[in-house]
Order: structure tokens, then C-alpha cells, then sequence
């Protein structure tokens, strides 16, 4: 395993691709998910019910991750899970699919958007506030234990940072050295809640002092700087180092679910001027590095893949209602 | 700490419901409004209840109301701020707290079912804990297993808390002002697809009569609200509606069927239950909370305790022990429909 | 991540006991010690199950043997370590984590039935869990509300883990093999009065026959420990011992009591259970969890929904919905003890 | 309410003389729990079942913090509370009878030695690591909308620093500048776990950063230095400044619990040495404060007072095992 501390071109364009490439994939659920809740939005109708946390203006954050990991990594991502799974590789059809409720999904349709589970990638989440790091540290320990270099990424929003899950673990996988790589996505919001209600600190990477680790802060939503600290704490995770903690003030583009009429939020005039795709695009445009017939092509190319794996889940069939006791236990898989 | 009991200008019980209507959201809030007023000591705390409102609506307009000196939003840290409601009850507050989602209870159970519900007891009854745990319960809109349970059972197994569940607008501000003003702890669950909210599909009945006044359904007494005498439904929460719709659909081909409404979990009103299946005969627990190890084998084994031979049918309608699917079609197989009811009651009269 | 089931050598069910004997904490062991030995995936963790040995000796030796990597010593954080359990097997691996007692889930029963348990069908069974969490129970030594739980129905009401609590060495070594080899998550309680332990009052047999090889007793099995017609006693764990020595008191005056260990909460052997009330057509459940909302309840129910005019006695032994007290007197007047068992059969058998 | 920042002779007798009082009681409940467990110890028989924490070693942290607090202060400690329940005024007639399971005691023989609760003087302690932090919050929190000055201070072991509960306390506290004061009491141990097994960081004093209050570190067991550190965050919280956290580097001077062989101990042999009473008592004396005569009068005193007590209880009646269900709710405790 190579360690790449500069960015070529290349990267760069793949960083953006990436985040073209989920915010596509969320711009199409938007889509999909209100297309049939009117008149009168019901939660639970149409062929996406059900809460849906989107992850527009989040995309830095798991690009910037994604970037480093490789398929034996883990990744166990919060609620809105989308982005972190799209640039972790995590199936597109079979994770639409399973928004979509569908036998082809990811879970046969028994998860839905927040339990999205890709073993081939070792990916997962949870729709509990942090806790899905303590599983993140289970999959490190067994990287580690069976001698490999493999590392697992533990995500959650800066609420879940004050949750005792946060903290057990954190303190867990620095005592033994485990190799987890802790990103704190602050979006400034745990719902309606801001950051100064909900957290004593103004940086979370201050807390990593508090397990002996190092704490990095990303200032931005800069996806070159989250690259940047990423691939330093994988590389410390690589090499039997331990753990590190890193938070990203990115941005929550949209609501909390949608829904979310967001009137709690002074913030959101400002918001649409700070969406980290135009301005990393101008970013790499002003460097000479993309034009603009390349972001179309981006966009294009993003589109075609979105739309293959919408139609792949709304084509495919429903879970047959009879099999809703399957999967309890293993026994009962065996069909 | 809060020794003596505190004293409390008697309301009254079960007053006529008029013809004022409420959704059961703002029945919710229209106690805990009027008992903010009469008291000081009462406040609510929990994530998003401030200008949010409660995600479920259950908080909205008090912020507006009371300032955020007693409507106060807290991290997402159920432990810290359950706890901290326990330490003000002990100093003679009466906290109202919500856990969102009942779901969550497994990061803060320590502190409900270890210290919430058990420092009367360990102190000899010279502490008391006068509390409101209220969350919210159920499924049916593809929220998929870790935000559809129901878990009544769960928290009904652990002695020291009292449990109560409402079906209707009346009910939910009548056991809710008297949960308030209770010296137990008490943990109060709201299905979410009866507070009448906009965005969730609703029964007709999350709206209905609400006297103007503060009262109280008292805790531990179920509702007959259906007469019968050819079956018992048991049941509560939204299961109530569909149980009333499949008895009112059955009437017309003479199967009578009675209906009660629990409205408590804890104490269980086992009275009324026997009392019912006595009458019957018959009886169908319906229950939206898993079916094994909890209320509806409760349920039965009372009357079958009470009436070890003479039971003619007994059956349930519950999730049967699996994760509540997201799809929606799996979730509606899982659930306790309409559909699965009526074919319940139809095989107990059947048999 | 495990996707695969792993192929694992047949083990024989439930062979001769033979006339070695063990104790049960010394039989958990030795069949933990095999697992490892066979399968280099199982590893143990928890609070002082190294040096220490556990606190119930339910890993006493294992450190020397295995060492620190497979032994492991974990801080006071059972969230963590219990999740670390989880993601460990989901990559394949096969932990025995210890809670050190089963009373301590509220701190982290979010992991265990919100991930542990529900993980396999969320991800349609893409994904499994094969973990066991061992956790001691019980009471009858004065610890207290917070220390003397059983706590069995809690684990039993929610879907997707199995539950096993053996009542003697040679169960205790079978169901831990089993429980090990399983590809679903296992919660495994153990009475601490039938340890062994040199240093608590224990029943006389926690100490029994084991067979020196592997052997799996099957989950969901339930056993007939003593077989008789007139009153059937359906329980487990420490209270079987109870139950066999008031049989045996019984039997000089004629009264002929089969009792049921169940050994698997869940499954749940409902053909057992209702085979034996079908002969004997009177059912005691006697159990040390809290009566109301539990096992007892479920165990009623599953018989009157079998034989619902069948019945001529139903009653259970339990503890009544009170925290457990600790002054001994007290304690004992809820515990479900020979008195009591005695007392509600032949009021069984009476009736 | 004055801050006293220096101690007077007198304090500092009535400082020995609280560890006295305190060890005093230990030793006669350690008596008596071994009287009546032999031959073959056996842990539920006895005048005094049950498990037995006890805290000898740990006097000056007890006698340090409650030099500090008045009547309406309130204490929250964990399942080795007797040190603190003493230093905190608890009444020691009811406790002792609390702790043999009579009816004249604390919680009417329901609760025991670790369910202490003593409602003139707001003391509560929890048998479960960690989870007495968050009520004490709630204490506060009452003191503090009531506008009094009134402090509550929450106790817990250096195991107990590493569970959720402690972070979600200390963040809540922090954020809502509640009058909390958070002791860590550092045994070394967790039961038979070193801190070095349990902890990432060398001292939970650097944790306070984690919230953006102050952290103290006290070494050696000097009561004198916890007196000054409690004080100082005393006057803190008094004021409206929020919560302190202090760790004190103290001492386990016997087993875990009674019956505890400690075979994993491998600092058992140096121990006795470590004892902070005849420690302090050579400190006094050298500095020509105490003589021989008054620190055996101190004994005498305390021995009289403990024994009034163990005799309290040990005439007082049981509870009557009809009453068993009696107190579940307050309807039942109404006689
Ligand atoms: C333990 C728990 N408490 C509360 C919730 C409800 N909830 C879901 S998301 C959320 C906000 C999370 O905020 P943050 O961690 O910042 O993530 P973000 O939504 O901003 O991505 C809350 C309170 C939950 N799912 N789990
Ligand atoms: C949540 C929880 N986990 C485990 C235990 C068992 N236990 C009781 S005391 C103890 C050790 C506590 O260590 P520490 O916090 O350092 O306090 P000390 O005993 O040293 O005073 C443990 C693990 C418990 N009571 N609660
Ligand atoms: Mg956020
Ligand atoms: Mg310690």
C-alpha cells in the first residue's frame, strides 16, 4: 500500500467526480422520494417511504475518505449514509434498490436507507447516533488480529459526538491502538439543534487530547484538506499507530429528513452560496485543470450511472410478503 | 429532595369530552401546557422540543410559551439529560422528558429502569422520582426496524415505572395530566399515526372531543370501547382503531364484538380484562409490540389464570419476533392490520 | 465481512453424562477451552475474565491457556466492547463477550438488540453475528436491586438473538458449545447460584456429570427433568432445583410433579411445554424474573392458545414486580423458593 | 457562603479526624461482615450479605471534598459510598442500619450498601459504574434554576471515567454551566483491571479540555491539595462559573470487595506503607499540631460513635417480609 501525500490532477478530478457522482444519486432520490407523496406529503407513501436523510453538500467528506480506501477497508456510516457509501463502492443498483425496497437490494429490502449492509465492501450503518462506532472498532480488530493493514472509517455528525458511544469508543481503540480512522462530519445541526446547543467545545478535535490521539480539524468543507487529513490518519492506522480523530465543518444543503420545513434555521439563506461543488469546480477550473465541457461530461457520466441504478430498483421485484419472517435467524435464510 | 407528597388541588376524572376538537398531538400539549401553568416545578426537556417542537409534535408552541428556561433542547445524550431529569424529580421538580423514539431506548436504559424506576423502592420510599418519560411508538410508514417498535412490553417487565399508552386525543390529555401530576415515574408512549399529524397517514379518530379543562383518565383503568358479547378484543394504542373498524364491520353480519382500550400498561387492568372475557368468553389480543414475552401473553395468562377452563378461544395479533421490515409490503405483513384482525375474530367465533 | 456459514465438524447431541463431574463454571469453561482450541476465531472478552478469572469464574484458566491476545481484559465500557464483539464477527470472527452482570444492559442495550440482534435480517441476511454474550443472573445473596436480576424475558421479548440459561453443569457445557458454534447472536445467562462457587450458598447440583468431549445440547430443547402426571412445573435455571426438590418432597404423599427445564428461553420448546400440560392438564411456571410482562406469561400463554378449554390449573411462581430487596427477609419473600413452589402445587393439584 | 482558601489547625484536625471517623466505620463493618461468614466464606450469610465495597485508602478524598459542602449541597456516589456518605453528614445511625437490612435504616433495609439515599442531606449513590453522574447533573440543575448556591458533586472511580455516562455528563454540565463538581477518585484499579488496561491517557484531568472546564490532577493521596482543589472548583460552581473536574491519585488499601484475593495485585505488598491516615497523622505531628493524645482521643471518639451506630443497628428490628412489596410506588408506600 502506496501513501500519496500529493494530489495530481488526476485526483483532483476524481475528487470532484465523486462528488458529482453522489450528489446526482441524492438529487435523484429528492426526486424519486417526492414524486409520489402528493398531494400532501405522507411519510409513508410512494415508492420510497419512509425518513430519508440526504447528504447534499456533505460530498467532500466521503470523497475525501474514499479516496484512501481500498476494498478490504470498513466504513460504518451514520443515518445518511448515501454519500459515504457511494465513495466507499458500495453496489449502486443494490443500494437503490433497497431505498426502494426491493428483493435485489442490499438487505432484500428488509433494511432500507439508514441499514444499508455491503459485505463485499464491509460497509454498514446504523440509524442509532453513534453507535455505529463501536461495531467499526470490531472490524479493526480483526484486521488487526489476522495481521493485515486494513483499516475501518467510523463517520458520525457532530451531534453524535456527544453521545457515550462516542467516547467509549474513542477511548477503546486508542488503549489498543486499533486502526479506525473517527471522522466527525459538522454540519452544525443535530436536526434543529445547533452545535453551540448541543456541544461544549468549539472543535471536537480538541476531545482527541482526551484519549491521546491526534485530533484534526478541517475548516471548509475543503475537500483537498479532508484528503489531506485522511490519508494521514490512514497512514498512521496503516503502520500500527492507532487511531486518530478528524472533524469536517461541512454542510447540511438541505433538511434534516425530508420534510424538514427547517424553519429553526437561520443559516439556510447563506446556504446555497456555500455548495462545495461549484466551488471546487471554479477551484479546478481557475487552476486550469477542468473546463467546461469536462464538468458536463462529469455530469453526464454520473447521470447515466444514477439512472441505471433507479431503473434497476424500480424494476425489480418486490419482496414477497410471505418471506417476512426470513433472516431472523440463519436457519430461516436457508430458503 | 422531594420527601412529602405534594399537595394537588383535586381535578376531575373522565369529565364529559364536549364538542371541542383536538388533534391528540395538541391534546399532548395542552396538558403539559396547563400543568406548566398551575406549576412551576414541571419543565420539559428533549432533542428538538424547543423551536422544533417535537419531532412528533408532541412539544409544539410551548417553547413560544415558556421560554427556553423551561422548554430546553439538549445534545443528543439520552443518558445525560434522563439522568438529569431523574436528579431534578429528586429535588422535587417534575420533568418532562422525551426520548424521540422509543427505539432509543437501549443507550439510556440504565438510567430509566435502574435509577428512574428503583430509587423509591431502594430508598424505603423516602425519595421519590415524580417524572414523564414520553416517546414516541409504532410503525407503518417504512422507518424500518430501528424506528417502528412499540417495546411497551419491555418497559412494562421492569417494576417501578408506570406504563400508559393512549388511542385517542381525550385519553392522551387526560393520562398525560395525570402523569404530570403523579408521584411515580411514569413513561408515556404515543403511537405516532394517532397525534394527527399532517405528513403521516392518521386514523380519523387522532382528532376528536377534548374537554377545555385540565383532568384526568386515571392511570391503571382500561376503557370498554366497544360493547360486545361474542369476543374480547384486547388491545391498545392504534390497535384500538382497527380493532373498532373490524367490529364495526362485523356487526353487520352479527358478530358482536367488545373492545377494550388498556390505556395502561402498568397497572395492568386486569379486572376489566377478566371481567370482559368472562362475559365473552373469547378473546383476541392485538397487540403492536412484539408478541412473545410481553403484553399479549400477559394478557392471556391473566384470564387464564383467572379463568383456567373456561376459555372457548384465546389468539393474538402481534408482530411475530421479527425486526419490523422496511418494505412496506413486508412491514403491512408483520403489523397488526385490519385484515389480520378480522380473520382473528372470525376463527374465534368460528371455534 | 462473514457471509459464508463456516464448516464446522458435527459434534454429537447430548451424549452420555459419563462420571466425570464438573462444576457448571468449570464445565462454561471447558467447553470455551475446546471451542478455542478447535476454531482460532473465538476469542473472550469483558471485564476481568483474564487474571481475575471472572467474577463468576466463568474463565477462570483461560488466560493461562490462550494468553492475553485471545483473553482479553476490557475498561468499563460495555458499549464499546460489546460493539467491538459485534463488528468482529460480522468480519467472521466468533467472540464470547462477557457482561459481567446481566443486570448492567441498560448501559448498553443498544448494541445488543438494536445491532446485535437485528443486523443478519436488516441486511437480509447478507450479514452474520455469530457472537454469544455471557452474562451472570439471579439473586439470593443480598446484592441488591441492581445485582440480582434474571432478566431472561427482557432479551426474549425483542427479535433476533437466541437465549439459553442452563440449570446445570453438563447443559451448561452443551448449550456453551452450541452456543459458540451457532451462526446467530446467543445470549447466554448463567445463575450465579449454580456456579459452584466455593464462595456462595449453591445448589448441590451445581456440580454434575459432564462428558469430557465436545457435545453440543441442542438450542430450543427443552428438557424433562423429572417426569410425572398430576402438575406440571415449567421453569429453568436455579429454580429447576427448587422444583426437583419439592417433587421429590411431594412424591412421599402421592402428588407426582413433572418439571420442564426449559434450557432456551428462545427458541422457546412450546411442544414440550404443552405436551406436558396436555397430560397433566395443570401448569406452575416458575421463574426468578419479574412475573408480569415475561416468561411466565408467555409460557401461560402458549398453553392456553393450545388448549384453551384444556386447563385446570394455570398459576406461576415468580417474583412480583418489586425491585429485588436486600435485607434477606425480604429478599426471600420474593424470591421464588421451595416454599412457594410447594405451596402453588399443591394448591394445583387441589383444585 | 465565604471561600476559605487556607487551612487553620483546626480544619486540618477536623480533616484527620473525619479520615479517622472514616476508617473507624470501615473497619467495624469489615468486622462484622467477617464475623458471621465462617467456616467457608460464604457471601449472602451474615448479619451483613451481600457484596461489601469498602473504602479505606480513599479517606482523604471523603474528607476533602466535605469540608466544603453545607446541608443543602448535594453528593452523588458510587457502589463504594461509605467514606463519602460519612463526609457528607449522612446520618450514621441509619446507614449502619441500612447496611445490616434493618427497617430503621436509609431505605428501610430495601436498598443496602450500595443504595444509600439520605434525603436531608441530598446523598444518593448507584450500584453501576458511571451512572450516578447524570442525576447528580439534575440536582444541580434544580439548585441552580432554584437561584440558591447550592453545589452538587458527583463521585466515581477511575474505571468509571471510561463509560458513556461520564462524557455525556461532563458535556451536559459544561454546556449548561451547572453546578456540578466531578471527582475521580484513581484506585489504580478496576477491580482487578489497572488503569493502564483501562485508560488511554495518563490523567483524566486532561479530559476537562474535552469540555472547555478546568481539570486538577491531586497526586499522592494529600488531603490537603484535594481540600484546595475541591475548594477552588467549589467557589467555581458557587459562583456560576459551571463544572470542574478533579482527579485524585488515591488508594484501594484493601480488596475490591470483601472476599477479593487479589492474587492479580502486584503493588499489594507496598500498600500498607501508602496508608494516608498515619501518613497525615506524622504530618500533623511534625508540624506540632497533633500530639499522641489527641490523635488517640480522635480514635476513641470515632470508635464510640461508629460502635452507637453498629449497635443502632444491630437492635433495630427487621423488615417484615409481608411488607416486601410495599414502596414500588408511592400509592404503596403510604401504610
Ligand atoms: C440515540 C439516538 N438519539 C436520537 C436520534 C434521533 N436523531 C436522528 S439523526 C439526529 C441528529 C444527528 O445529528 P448529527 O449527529 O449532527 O448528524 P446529522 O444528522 O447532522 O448528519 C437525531 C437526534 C437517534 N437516531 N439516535
Ligand atoms: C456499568 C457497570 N459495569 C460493570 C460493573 C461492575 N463493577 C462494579 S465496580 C467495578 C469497578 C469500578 O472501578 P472504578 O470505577 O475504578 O471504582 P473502584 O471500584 O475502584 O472504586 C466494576 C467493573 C458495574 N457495576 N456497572
Ligand atoms: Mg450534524
Ligand atoms: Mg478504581
Amino acid at each position: 500500500m502506496t501513501v500519496q501525500s500529493v494530489l495530481s490532477a488526476t485526483d483532483k478530478l476524481d475528487l470532484l467526480r465523486m462528488m458529482v457522482l453522489i450528489r446526482t444519486f441524492e438529487e435523484a432520490i429528492l426526486r424519486e422520494y417526492h414524486a409520489d407523496k402528493s398531494p400532501g406529503f405522507d411519510i409513508g407513501a410512494g415508492l420510497v417511504p419512509g425518513e430519508m436523510h440526504l447528504a447534499a453538500g456533505q460530498e467532500p467528506v466521503a470523497a475525501g475518505i474514499g479516496a484512501h480506501l481500498s476494498l478490504g477497508d470498513a466504513m460504518t456510516a451514520t443515518h445518511r449514509p448515501h454519500h459515504l457509501a457511494i465513495a466507499h463502492g458500495v453496489d449502486m443498483r443494490k443500494m437503490a434498490a433497497e431505498i426502494f425496497g426491493r428483493e435485489t437490494g442490499l438487505g432484500r429490502g428488509r433494511g432500507g436507507h439508514m441499514h444499508l449492509f455491503d459485505p463485499k465492501v464491509h460497509f454498514s450503518c446504523s440509524g442509532i447516533v453513534a453507535e455505529g462506532l463501536p461495531p467499526a472498532l470490531g472490524q479493526a480488530f480483526a484486521f488487526q488480529r489476522a495481521g493485515t493493514d486494513r483499516v475501518a472509517v467510523a463517520v458520525a455528525g457532530e451531534g453524535a459526538a456527544n453521545q457515550g458511544a462516542f467516547h467509549e469508543a474513542l477511548n477503546l481503540a486508542a488503549l489498543w491502538k486499533l486502526p479506525v480512522i473517527f471522522v466527525i462530519e459538522d454540519n452544525d445541526w443535530g436536526i434543529s439543534v445547533p452545535r453551540s446547543a448541543s456541544t461544549s467545545v468549539p472543535s471536537n478535535a480538541v476531545r482527541a487530547a482526551a484519549y491521546g490521539i491526534p485530533g484534526t480539524r478541517v475548516e471548509d468543507n475543503a475537500v483537498e484538506d479532508i484528503w489531506a487529513a485522511v490519508g494521514e490518519a490512514v497512514r498512521r492506522a496503516r503502520a500500527g499507530e492507532g487511531p486518530s480523530l478528524i472533524e469536517v465543518h461541512t454542510l447540511r444543503l438541505w433538511g434534516h429528513f425530508e420534510g424538514d420545513a427547517q424553519g429553526y434555521r437561520g443559516d439556510l439563506e447563506g446556504v446555497p452560496g456555500r455548495d462545495p461543488i461549484p466551488t471546487y469546480q471554479k477551484h479546478l477550473t481557475d487552476a486550469g485543470i477542468l473546463d467546461g465541457a469536462a464538468f458536463t461530461e462529469m455530469g453526464a457520466a454520473a447521470s447515466t450511472k444514477v439512472e441505471d441504478a433507479i431503473a434497476f430498483a424500480k424494476s425489480s421485484p418486490l419482496p414477497d410478503p410471505a418471506d417476512a419472517l426470513k433472516y431472523v435467524f440463519t436457519e430461516g435464510a436457508q430458503s | 429532595m422531594s420527601t412529602a407528597p405534594t399537595t394537588q388541588i383535586q381535578l376531575p376524572l373522565e369529565p364529559e369530552a364536549g364538542r371541542r376538537k383536538l388533534s391528540t398531538a395538541k391534546a399532548i400539549t395542552e396538558a403539559i401546557t396547563q400543568q406548566m401553568h398551575i406549576d412551576e416545578k414541571v419543565f420539559v426537556m428533549g432533542e428538538d422540543v424547543g423551536p422544533y417542537g417535537g419531532i412528533f409534535s408532541s412539544t409544539t408552541g410551548l417553547l413560544d410559551e415558556f421560554g427556553p428556561e423551561r422548554v430546553i433542547d439538549t445534545p443528543i445524550s439520552e443518558t445525560a439529560f434522563i439522568g438529569l431529569g431523574i436528579g431534578a424529580a429528586v429535588e422535587g421538580m417534575r420533568p418532562v422528558v422525551e426520548l424521540m423514539f422509543v427505539d432509543f431506548f437501549g443507550v439510556c436504559m440504565d438510567q430509566i429502569y435502574n435509577h428512574m424506576a428503583k430509587i423509591h423502592y431502594e430508598s424505603g420510599g423516602n425519595v421519590r422520582v415524580p417524572m414523564v418519560l414520553m416517546s414516541a411508538a409504532g410503525g407503518g410508514y417504512s422507518d424500518g426496524a430501528q424506528h417502528s417498535q412499540c417495546l411497551w412490553g419491555t418497559f412494562a417487565h421492569l417494576p417501578g415505572m408506570k406504563v400508559v399508552v393512549p388511542s385517542n386525543p381525550y385519553d392522551a390529555k387526560g393520562l398525560m395530566t395525570a402523569a404530570i401530576r403523579s408521584d411515580d415515574p411514569v413513561i408515556y408512549l404515543f403511537h405516532k399515526g394517532i397525534m394527527g399529524l399532517g405528513w403521516m397517514k392518521k386514523n380519523p379518530r387522532s382528532i376528536g372531543a377534548v374537554p377545555t379543562d385540565a383532568y384526568e383518565v386515571p392511570i391503571g383503568k382500561a376503557r370498554v370501547a366497544r360493547e360486545g358479547t361474542d369476543v374480547s378484543i384486547v388491545t391498545l394504542s392504534l390497535s384500538v382503531h382497527h380493532s373498532l373498524d373490524v367490529a364495526e364491520k362485523l356487526a353487520s353480519e352479527g358478530i358482536d364484538v367488545e373492545v377494550i382500550d388498556l390505556r395502561s400498561v402498568v397497572p395492568l387492568d386486569r379486572e376489566a380484562i377478566v371481567a370482559s372475557v368472562g362475559k365473552t368468553g373469547r378473546l383476541v389480543v392485538v397487540d403492536e409490540d412484539y408478541q412473545s414475552f410481553g403484553l399479549s401473553g400477559e394478557v392471556i395468562a391473566t384470564v387464564a389464570e383467572a379463568l383456567p377452563g373456561g376459555l372457548k378461544h384465546v389468539s393474538r395479533v402481534a408482530v411475530p419476533d421479527v425486526p419490523i421490515p422496511y418494505a412496506s409490503g413486508l412491514e403491512y405483513a408483520v403489523l397488526p392490520t385490519p385484515a389480520r384482525i378480522e380473520a382473528a375474530v372470525r376463527k374465534a367465533v368460528a371455534g
